[in-house]
């Protein structure tokens, strides 16, 4: 508890990962040895080696520069070449235990289009979105974007139940399933909603989540019936389930913490201004990069031992 | 000579301003010239029609962009659209788009009361304005009108999807009657259901529990109602052997509904005294909450096998591990593709997406499940030929045959 | 009785519905509908609450294994609900949002849920290891194929994939594992998804019209 | 009770009381409520360790995360539940005064269902739900049945069309692919082979594993015929596919599940520890 803070600061952080490098490469080869001898390690051992490959870089930061993919560029480009004033509804579909993870791109996102001067809904289909939602807002609008003001450039409409029941009722009109905003202020006395019905008039939906009701049901329930155009910021663990739909019902996909990462580079790249912003992506690819390359040996050895094993079966 | 000194004048007064100007900064061009913006052209032959398929209260309108918009002046930037119900005005802003659209939807409110309410059958004249980086320069297309707005009584739109409502109900229903009347349908063996019954064995000669997840669905999902099948089919069987059965739920409709099917099972199997209440329990309405129980009755009950059937979001991999942890064997099936892989992975069976389906009417080997079973598989014989058809079709250009599958709003 | 009239709603909602979608007067009616939903699945929240404080006590009155912490349990039920419905200590009164900034049930959210649900989903990390050690191996063909393509997808999501075969000349890119990675995933890995969601879809729909028709009652509890 | 468990739960309590000061102490001055502001900090740093400590073994810590988890998690959605649905959505409908009551502004009559005002048809949700609860009585449970079919046969009614749509005639209709290209020369066939510059050799194999992929995949899921012969082959490819799709799923998923791991340890090392700006 009691970790002497000042003592980490001394050490460089190149010492530190150099350390830390060291221990799971010695214990790498440790378990070479035992696999050689087709012995399986305990769990706690795999456990105990993904904690120290995601730490280290945390205590230590390291990044890497990342090159937009296409899924992500498209999306990028299209928010982008909207003209200003655009209508662009972000929805935050996801809850704390995804957060880490797809929180980034919504404050990307809310970056970008408020760099852009789009108008902006901010929405949340799942009830702990709302609080993120509300992060966001104080992250990005309020600090970095004091100018905004509430109403005119973006609006929060907030949480309702219902899942995609929600989905169902915007998708032809916004004002019964959200009388109000989350402030209780009706929408017809909303400047943005004044051209705003339903979804339709929508010029961009973005949905950010990872579960249910999230991407695939904006698109089930909103994209296909309205033609609205769709981009997406998801968990890893859907993106690939969503490729299906791009790009003819989805426009662009965020896969991940690489999504987001790649996203934010290229708003970088575009923006200098957000040279110095927090690009929590990009600070996570660092663990990420460590963490899959010690997944990748462990299903190496895992493979050596089981061979080994069988040989000796078979003799 | 005045004169002349009058001109230099004013020439060295209008001048100095702007050539200083267009000296210190000659990029920024843009902000001077904008004072004098060109006229671009207006939008060329617009026309307005009654929205389709729609319940009334909306016009659709559309336009060739102005030669200006992107080519040409290219500075057009967007369009405004106008109505009005009268000819000569007053003409009412009714919606924005963007540069290089061509069409708009003029949705109106259904409600009178609305200020933005839309009534059917009026008269209605629309014009439609190009739109500069200048407010005061903007170009008028011609007044189009009159136009009525009305609804119509069907969604002309989705009739490929009423056909295939209607054929799928057609097989469905004739392969249950042809079950009915008592013909032998053949349903391939699933590895997986032949798995729960050994895993049952096993856990009786091991005395140890069986435990059975009926997964995160609500009492609605089709995963979660393929699960009741399975359940009972199961909660048969271990009432016969009187293995234990553990079913922690996560939705409260779904814990009543499993509980009487456990309850119905024991008495088919003829030992009513062997159910009790506590089988079959609530946990919590939240994924994590609930995933953190499970886990925890995994390791302190250790039994000797999970069940997971039906809708299982990101707990599927840390109840599996968990699972493989206490030594269980693992059978698993969910319709969730995101989640498929990890059970694949971490359990011994998996019953992948449909096939969970297919094991509820496989067990309840019912004349009408099997019927419906079928006429899946015809759909799908059918969605091949199609493919293939749709394959050629494109390859020889005929588009026109992917048309058929278009969906208009 | 009760059935009949069970089986009466069930055929009568679904049809309404299904045809709702092809006559435009009656969408608004699937908005309807959808609200009814919501405010029924409210009160199966508070069901939910009844079983779970009936399951404690019995546990507590029992005093069955572990039944200590069916206290844990009760308490913060009770704290939680008296906050959440009271909105005690929400400095917006009773017209603010529930979780108005500051507001004690959001306080709560933050400090108690937030931390135990992610870390709940943060061990995910840890068990996607173990997994890969313990069940990625080449044990048959199929496998193997599983083993290949994970370990193709993973390298592909690392710069090291990229430095592996950056010596591929950009004519052949393709054969970069980023780029492999990417192909697979738009080629292959979305046939398989669309195969299966296919099936799925068409399983729905004929689950829907079994339920639809009074063919399928098993969600009546009970068996056939 | 153990006495090696009993010191294990004075010395973790110790630590608390130790990272409780501490923290407070830290944010002294720069909080207002910094006692109150620690006690929040270390106790989500100790819900945080008590479910990790599962990974070791389970452990009274953990139960008692575990069983806390529950009791609040129930709580907390009801409540959210009751405002936002009932409170927002219901009573503004059905009650003025009610909802003049909770200060929400009331919703303006529709008659959308049976021709009759939401005023009154908006009971009927309240009278399911109602039967709903009355399952928590031991002889008027059967009753529950009722909103239960309703609830089943909505869905019913929704997911019919929708998955038809959507994950069906959409799907097989994006299955049309072109297989065959405008043969322009080898040269050009087999120009550029990577995806940016989508050259068409590349294109075309995918397209070709695609539709393959597809027949055999659905081929796979056929349950009326036994796995023989072509049929057989078929299948086999069709799970080979499958393989892939899950591989490649798999692997693609690690990358978040590490960055929710990242999110609680920058939590615990940044806000708790501090050990990073």
């Amino acid at each position: 508890m009691f970790t002497p803070a000042p003592l980490l600061a001394l050490s460089s952080s190149t010492i530190g990962v150099s350390i830390s490098l060291g221990l799971v490469g010695l214990g790498m080869v440790w378990m070479l040895i035992r696999s050689l001898r087709a012995r399986d390690v305990d769990r706690r051992i795999v456990f105990l080696f993904i904690f120290i490959s995601v730490s280290a870089p945390i205590l230590f930061p390291i990044t890497f520069s990342e090159t937009p993919t296409p899924v992500v560029k498209k999306l990028f480009d299209k928010v982008e070449s909207l003209p200003a004033d655009s209508k662009v509804l972000i929805s935050f579909d996801f809850d704390p235990a995804m957060a880490p993870e797809v929180q980034p791109m919504a404050d990307a996102f809310t970056r970008h289009c408020m760099a852009k001067n789009h108008k902006v809904i901010f929405m949340s289909l799942w009830a702990t979105g709302q609080s993120l939602l509300n992060q966001t807002m104080r992250a990005v609008l309020v600090t970095e974007f004091p100018e905004k003001r509430d109403g005119i450039d973006y609006v929060e409409l907030g949480y309702k139940a219902g899942n995609e029941g929600v989905l169902n009722v915007i998708v032809s009109n916004f004002r019964k399933m959200f009388p109000t905003d989350v402030n209780s202020i009706p929408l017809d006395s909303i400047e943005i909603f004044d051209k705003i019905k339903s979804c339709r008039d929508l010029d961009l939906i973005i949905s950010i989540g990872g579960g249910k009701p999230g991407i695939k049901e904006w698109v089930l329930f909103v994209g296909d019936p309205t033609k609205t155009p769709i981009g997406a910021g998801v968990a890893a663990v859907v993106a690939p389930q969503l490729y299906p739909y791009y790009p003819k019902q989805l426009l662009g996909l965020l896969g991940g913490v690489k999504g987001a990462a790649e996203y934010e580079s290229e708003l970088v790249r575009h923006y200098p201004q957000f040279e110095e912003v927090d690009k929590p992506g990009l600070r996570m690819m660092g663990p990420q990069t460590f963490a899959h390359v010690v997944i990748l040996a462990f299903i190496v050895l895992g493979n050596i031992s089981f061979f080994v094993s069988r040989r000796r079966a078979s003799r | 000579m005045k004169l002349t000194f009058l001109i230099a004048c004013c020439v060295l007064f209008l001048g100095f301003p702007v050539a200083g100007f267009a000296q210190d900064t000659p990029e920024e061009a843009q902000p001077a010239d904008s004072i004098t913006t060109p006229i671009p052209a207006p939008p060329g032959n617009v026309t307005a029609w009654d929205t389709e398929n729609d319940h009334g209260h909306s016009v659709s309108l559309s336009w060739e962009p102005s030669p200006d918009d992107g080519t040409g002046l290219g500075n057009v930037i967007g369009y405004i659209v106008f109505r009005s119900d009268s000819p000569d005005g007053p003409f009412v802003d009714r919606g924005v788009q963007p540069a290089g659209a061509s069409g708009h939807t003029d949705v109106g409110s259904k409600e009178e009361a609305s200020q933005d309410y839309m009534a059917d059958y009026v008269d209605y004249y629309y014009k439609v304005r190009a739109i500069t980086a200048d407010s005061l320069v903007f170009a008028e297309s011609v007044m189009v009108g009159p136009v009525q707005s009305y609804g119509q009584w069907f969604n002309t739109g989705r009739i490929p999807v009423l056909v295939f409502v209607l054929c799928f109900m057609a097989i469905t229903i004739f392969f249950i009657q042809k079950a009915k009347s008592g013909a032998n349908l053949f349903v391939r063996r699933l590895a997986g259901i032949e798995a729960v019954d050994e895993a049952i064995g096993r856990a009786t000669e091991m005395g140890k529990p069986i435990l059975y997840v009926l997964g995160l669905g609500t009492a609605a999902d089709i995963a979660t109602i393929a699960s009741y099948t399975i359940l009972g089919r199961v909660a048969k069987k271990i009432a016969e052997y009187q293995t234990g059965l553990i079913v922690p739920c996560y939705d409260p409709i779904t814990m009543t509904v499993a509980q009487e099917t456990v309850k119905t099972a024991y008495m088919d199997a003829g030992r009513p005294d062997a159910y009790n209440e506590d089988m079959v329990y609530f946990v919590t309405q939240s994924q994590f909450a609930y995933v953190a129980a499970v886990n925890g009755t995994m390791l302190r009950e250790r039994p000797a096998t999970n069940i997971y059937m039906g809708k299982f979001y990101a707990e599927s991999l840390i109840l599996a591990e968990t699972g493989a942890l206490a030594g269980s064997i693992q059978i698993a099936g969910t319709d969730e593709i995101a989640q498929i892989p990890f059970f694949v992975v971490a359990c011994d069976y998996t019953l992948i997406g449909e096939e969970l389906y297919a094991a509820s009417a496989y067990l309840g080997r019912e004349p009408l499940l099997l019927g419906s079973l079928k006429a899946q598989d015809y759909a799908k014989a059918a969605v091949i030929i199609l493919a293939i058809l749709g394959v050629i079709a494109m390859n020889v250009g005929l588009d026109g045959f992917k048309d058929l599958f278009y969906i208009s709003n | 009785m009760k059935r009949q009239v069970a089986l009466l709603i069930t055929l009568f909602i679904g049809t309404l519905l299904v045809v709702s979608v092809f006559i435009p007067p009656m969408e608004s009616l699937k908005e309807t509908f959808t609200l009814f939903f919501d405010i029924i699945a409210v009160f199966a929240f508070f069901l939910g609450g009844g079983n779970l404080l009936r399951v404690h006590l019995t546990k507590l009155s029992k005093r069955k294994q572990d039944w200590v912490y069916s206290i844990v349990t009760l308490v913060g039920f009770t704290v939680v609900l008296v906050i959440g419905l009271f909105k005690l200590g929400n400095p917006g009164g009773i017209a603010a949002s529930p979780t108005a900034e500051g507001s004690l049930f959001q306080t709560l959210f933050d400090n108690v849920l937030v931390p135990l649900s992610s870390t709940m989903y943060a061990l995910l990390a840890f068990f996607v290891a173990s997994a890969s050690y313990r069940a990625f191996r080449a044990k048959n063909r199929e496998a193997t194929i599983l083993l290949i393509a994970a370990f193709i997808i993973l390298l592909g999501r690392t710069p090291f994939g990229m430095m592996l075969t950056s010596w591929v000349p950009n004519s052949l890119s393709i054969l970069q594992i980023p780029n492999l990675a990417i192909w697979i995933m738009n080629s292959a890995n979305l046939a398989g998804q669309r195969a299966i969601m296919i099936g799925i879809g068409l399983g729905v729909v004929s689950m829907s019209i079994r339920i639809i028709l009074g063919i399928e009652r098993t969600y009546l509890g009970e068996e056939k | 009770m153990k006495r090696s468990s009993i010191i294990i739960m004075l010395v973790v309590l110790a630590m608390f009381v130790i990272s409780w000061l501490a923290k407070a102490s830290s944010m002294a001055g720069v909080e207002d409520h910094n006692i109150w502001h620690g006690f929040l900090i270390t106790f989500s740093a100790f819900l945080t360790l008590a479910i990790l400590s599962f990974l070791y073994k389970d452990n009274p810590f953990y139960k008692f995360a575990e069983h806390l988890f529950v009791g609040v998690s129930a709580a907390y959605w009801m409540s959210m539940g009751f405002w936002t649905t009932i409170v927002g959505n219901l009573i503004p409908r059905i009650s003025n005064s009610l909802s003049a009551f909770f200060e929400v502004p009331p919703i303006a009559d529709e008659w959308a269902l049976l021709l009759l005002p939401d005023s009154v048809t908006f009971f009927i949700p309240v009278i399911l739900g109602i039967m709903l609860l009355l399952r928590l009585s031991r002889n008027m449970g059967w009753i529950s049945a009722w909103p239960l079919a309703f609830i089943v046969g909505s869905t019913a009614g929704f997911n019919l069309v929708r998955y038809l749509r959507s994950d069906f005639i959409e799907q097989v209709s994006s299955t049309f692919v072109p297989l065959l290209v405008d043969w322009q020369g080898t040269g050009h066939f087999f120009s550029h082979l990577n995806l940016n510059a989508s050259g068409q050799f590349v294109t075309m194999a995918g397209n070709w594993v695609i539709f393959l992929g597809v027949m055999c995949g659905l081929i796979y899921f056929f349950f009326s015929k036994e796995h023989k012969g072509i049929f057989g082959f078929g299948s086999r490819v069709g799970i080979w596919i499958l393989m892939v799709t899950f591989g490649a799923s798999f692997g693609y998923t690690v990358m978040g599940r590490i960055s929710l791991l990242v999110g609680r340890l920058t939590f615990l090392f940044g806000d708790w520890l501090g050990l990073i700006s």
